[in-house]
């Protein structure tokens, strides 16, 4: 059991495959996406539409070192800018198969 | 009340009230086609925040099926076309998709910030398939032909329009790098271009015993599943219709007028090249309708700082439903009589 | 084995064994209609635990085309009517989904809390769209006819007990205020009303020429349709029939014997009415049968202590199959009977 | 280009440039099918990485579909089937389900570890339901007949090689207790098979009129369900392909030759028990068609460390493909020659 | 980066316009709601239906100030009494865009 | 308010009883299970297939005592070997209805 930061970012559904590059980047080992129903924040109400996906969000969960998280963190900082949205980091442990 | 083609008899316990004769009102007999009344149910339904929903992706499965069905038998109908007329007009619906956003975003910027105005002016440059659709459904109640290649003018009209408003966006706003490829690949290889103009080509190439084959799924079903869809699409309009009173009257009347001008240019346009009434019918309604599935798709990535909260509720929100409701009954009765006198 | 409308012709390599004639046991009949057949199969893939599924939301795919198809046809059918006799039989309707919650209310109220109690009365007093429609399909297949109204007595049939059965718990239970505008907004526009009652209008209002156009959705794929959710009905059936073991005896009787003490009740009054054959059959299965859509809905909302894990199994896991597969064929015989008598 | 019936006429403007006879190249005539244009045009939108997508849970509802209709439509043929000559056919399936797996398991473990090439050896032996319902179809557009129990030997056809592979991989890899409840549950009682069957069985007792009272449903969607499916399947195809050249070109070959001689070993057990033409031909195709639903569920459970990134990428990817578009032609050219001589 | 309290509400979907309601109540600068595949607790295995929704649960996340968390726990607890369910808290930090 | 642990297993679909069957016979009072939209780690990216469900993973969330949260882990490992994934611990404190 290793301790690790998790860190959680909620954004458009639309910046994607920019928050899956920056990942990329610092080379972390490893992702989840969770699907998001619907969500508040300073953009307004946000929940996805049948016929669009333009008010979709979605749930991207990493677990890392600290010094990792804080590289996300930086990256995020700019796609959070375009695309609004949160970015969260907590502690936890970690087993890994 | 019951309808019978071209008389509607208003009646109570069957004893006939009033009657109209073979030139019944064209707004009254629209109104009171399937596909329309559905769309009056989903906007009932939200209105009075009934919990009827047609659960995501149910929509979906109806919007590929008609993409589908509009382009295969577009492509059946494609051999029977004459060439040179069919270049014509695709030329004339690639002009107009590409001219219409310019007038609307040096409008459109006077009132709202650049990006914004870009992004609307790529809207209502593009189309909107479901528009067609119904449009098409109008035409067969009303027994006049349109033809295949006019499924073909829809494919063309939906890319050019989010370049230029990308485009114009980068020119007067940031003026922050292009990035072309992406861009191009958005805007001409998004799905529903895809699987229109694929569906259009099968349709052309299949055999006839191939293309009889699917017959029951491709046209037996078409109105029923129109019907479907535009029950949900009368939900969605009215939930986006909720948020637009925020955005001001300017887009409320923008989102009337536009469709109206740019008709007019379309009709314009078909009358010097002499287009058959109903081809002529399609392309101003190509010209009319507004896109609400391609372009923020683009957009969002193209330039996210443009509001899609702004854009779609106008085309979801206003615009679709005007059409489909008043337009199309309206740009026919207009085409009717240019083309008769 | 083959049968072939009248004649049910056991039979080993093509030679026939036993051979039932014109006056075909109607319960073998329906045993034998696909629809039924694929409820069957639904079960029997649940109690072998095999990983058959209809994954969520296509169930509601097919539960949304149910409730428009048979409103739209009933709607269309509306116009044929004699509306004094429509009028009739729709309050008996009425009449009836007020009254049956209090019998049962009072009865269970002996055993179950309060709060249950009203829950499963609301339940047993409102109806089961499935069930009317394929006591529809049976109906067709008996070739028996029925009045298109019959459509709106199961429309508005589905709101008034869960009313009465909310005011019961408060009474009896907590006395806690109540929210009469949301209380009746969710009873009388949910989902399944609304599409029900707004399909009937529409297929009531539309023109011959649209309602020709829909016809092979709405009226071809209807028995298909049908099949496919009953497979799906089949398996939720068997799951929440596990669960029902912890409830007890007294519930498990109370959904057997309930529907047939409704049944005859709505018998009783379909007879008084003088109400035809079909109708009457229609209303008899109306009262007989259970909610589990529109019901569960409002009552988590406006009563949450009662347990849907008690009502759900109940309406799901006992009564609908019983009803689908004895009651139907069991209450057209009784009322052939004394019809004819 | 159009091709009416046995004549293909490649042509600009109407004027024919060429023209092929009624003995028109099969492999062309497939290649014009609607459901293989569209395979081809789920493959394009992949390719150019074109957004278009079915989202899931769409794809379940055409392949829960096909199977019904299938199953039911082979059950409505059973009566008419010698049932001395179903046996035999039905023996000869298993047999091939059971064998074939053995020679592959043999051939793959020089190359691949042992439970790979269980799992691959599993995925060859046992079926693809798509890919039969694809061979019907093109059986159709041949006017060749086929009998209603080759749906049936698809059924048993799926899985004995699943079994098979399991029993392998322990006898020649860990060795670890085999839970054959589990095993035989999940490889018999899986949700294709039970449906398949199911349907089958209800399309063999329900009554005539209960039978044509779905055919619309079940006969007439099911061109246009196919179309609908094969365009999901070609982008998942697609999609899969890109991840095989990591897997070497061993695999790769495995995956086009295994086809060849599987179908080969089948046709020389068809050709000794003399079955009919179609027959022949749909059972060559169940012993090319590879497994790419029940055998990854099964396998994964109780061969966890084979890779599925291994097994369905050949089985989706190179097989599928290959099979619908150029084997069901080379199949049934290879029957005729050798039937007719 | 702020300290803050990362609040989750796994509750009845039939109570999410009151999950909602409290959240406004407290103005919490946004949310985000998550779909819920199955659940186990007192009241028993809840997964939703096909048809019913009776035995749904939906997953609402907060990021907001340690004195709003309070107020939330406080609100929660008559909905989770009626409804069921649990409401979670724990610690991160957050970056906004 | 009791402090708890907040556990968390992300690993393949198939392995799903699996995970349920470890949480019971640690006797948790509870769980819920999240839908996966895709995911990326040492078996490369997983995404659930329209057809197969044979790359598809799940998120199982529990939250329980320390002790528990240890024996959870214990019986993890195992599963985790074989289907891949990993198991997240974190603290939390909790309001139970
Ligand atoms: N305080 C918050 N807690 C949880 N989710 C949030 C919060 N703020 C924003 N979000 C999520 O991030 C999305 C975008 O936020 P915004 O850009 O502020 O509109 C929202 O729709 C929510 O899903
Ligand atoms: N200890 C727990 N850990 C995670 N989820 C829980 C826990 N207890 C309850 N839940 C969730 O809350 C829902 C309602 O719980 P209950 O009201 O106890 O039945 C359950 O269906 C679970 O989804
Ligand atoms: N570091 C990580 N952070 C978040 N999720 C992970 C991480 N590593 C693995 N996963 C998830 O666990 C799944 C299986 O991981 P693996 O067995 O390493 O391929 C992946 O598909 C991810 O969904
Ligand atoms: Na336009
Ligand atoms: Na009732
Ligand atoms: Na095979």
């Amino acid at each position: 059991m290793q301790a690790m930061k998790r860190v959680e970012i909620i954004t458009d559904a639309a910046a994607q495959t920019e928050v899956i590059g920056l990942l990329d980047s610092v080379k972390v080992t490893g992702y989840t996406v969770f699907p998001v129903l619907s969500g508040r924040g300073e953009r307004g109400e946000r929940s996805g539409d049948s016929l669009t996906s333009a008010f979709s969000n979605l749930h991207t969960l990493t677990v890392c070192s600290s010094e990792e998280a804080d590289r996300i963190v930086e990256l995020c900082r700019p796609v959070l800018k375009r695309f609004g949205g949160i970015c969260l980091i907590s502690d936890c442990v970690y087993v890994k198969h | 009340m019951k309808v019978s083609r071209n008389r509607v008899i208003l009646s109570i316990n069957s004893s006939p009230i009033c009657e109209i004769g073979p030139d019944l009102n064209p707004v009254l007999s629209n109104l009171l086609a399937p596909p329309i009344l559905f769309f009056f149910l989903g906007v009932f339904a939200t209105l009075v925040r009934s919990d009827l929903e047609v659960p995501s992706p149910l929509p979906r499965l109806f919007s590929l099926y008609l993409l589908l069905s509009i382009g295969f038998r577009g492509g059946a109908e494609l051999a029977h076309s004459d060439p040179e007329h069919s270049a014509l007009a695709l030329l004339a619906a690639v002009s107009l998709a590409c001219l219409l956003p310019l007038w609307m975003f040096f409008v459109l910027r006077r009132r709202l910030p650049n990006a914004d105005a870009a992004a609307v002016a790529a809207t209502y440059g593009s189309v909107s398939a479901v528009t067609f659709v119904t449009a098409s459904a109008f035409l067969e109640r009303q027994h006049i032909q349109s033809s295949g290649f006019m499924v073909a003018a829809l494919a063309v009209m939906e890319s050019p329009a989010i370049v230029i408003g990308v485009i114009l966006a980068r020119r007067f706003g940031d003026n922050a790098a292009l990035d072309w490829k992406h861009l191009l690949k958005d805007a001409f290889l998004n799905g529903s271009v895809v699987l229109l103009l694929g569906s259009l080509l099968i349709g052309s190439v299949t055999t006839t015993a191939g293309s009889d084959s699917v017959k029951p799924f491709i046209s037996g079903l078409f109105p029923g599943m129109l019907c479907f869809f535009l029950l949900d699409m009368g939900m969605v309009a009215a939930k986006r219709l909720r948020t637009i009173r925020e955005a001001g009257l300017f887009v409320i009347l923008f989102a009337l007028i536009a469709p109206l001008i740019n008709a007019a240019i379309a009709m314009a346009v078909a009358w010097v090249m002499r287009l058959p009434e109903g081809d002529a019918f399609l392309l101003t309604t190509l010209a009319a309708s507004a896109s609400y599935i391609a372009v923020p798709a683009t957009m969002r990535l193209a330039v996210p700082e443009a509001r899609p909260s702004l854009y779609l509720p106008m085309a979801l929100g206003i615009t679709f439903p005007f059409n489909i409701v008043l337009g199309l009954p309206l740009y026919l009765s207009a085409i009717e009589y240019f083309w008769r006198k």
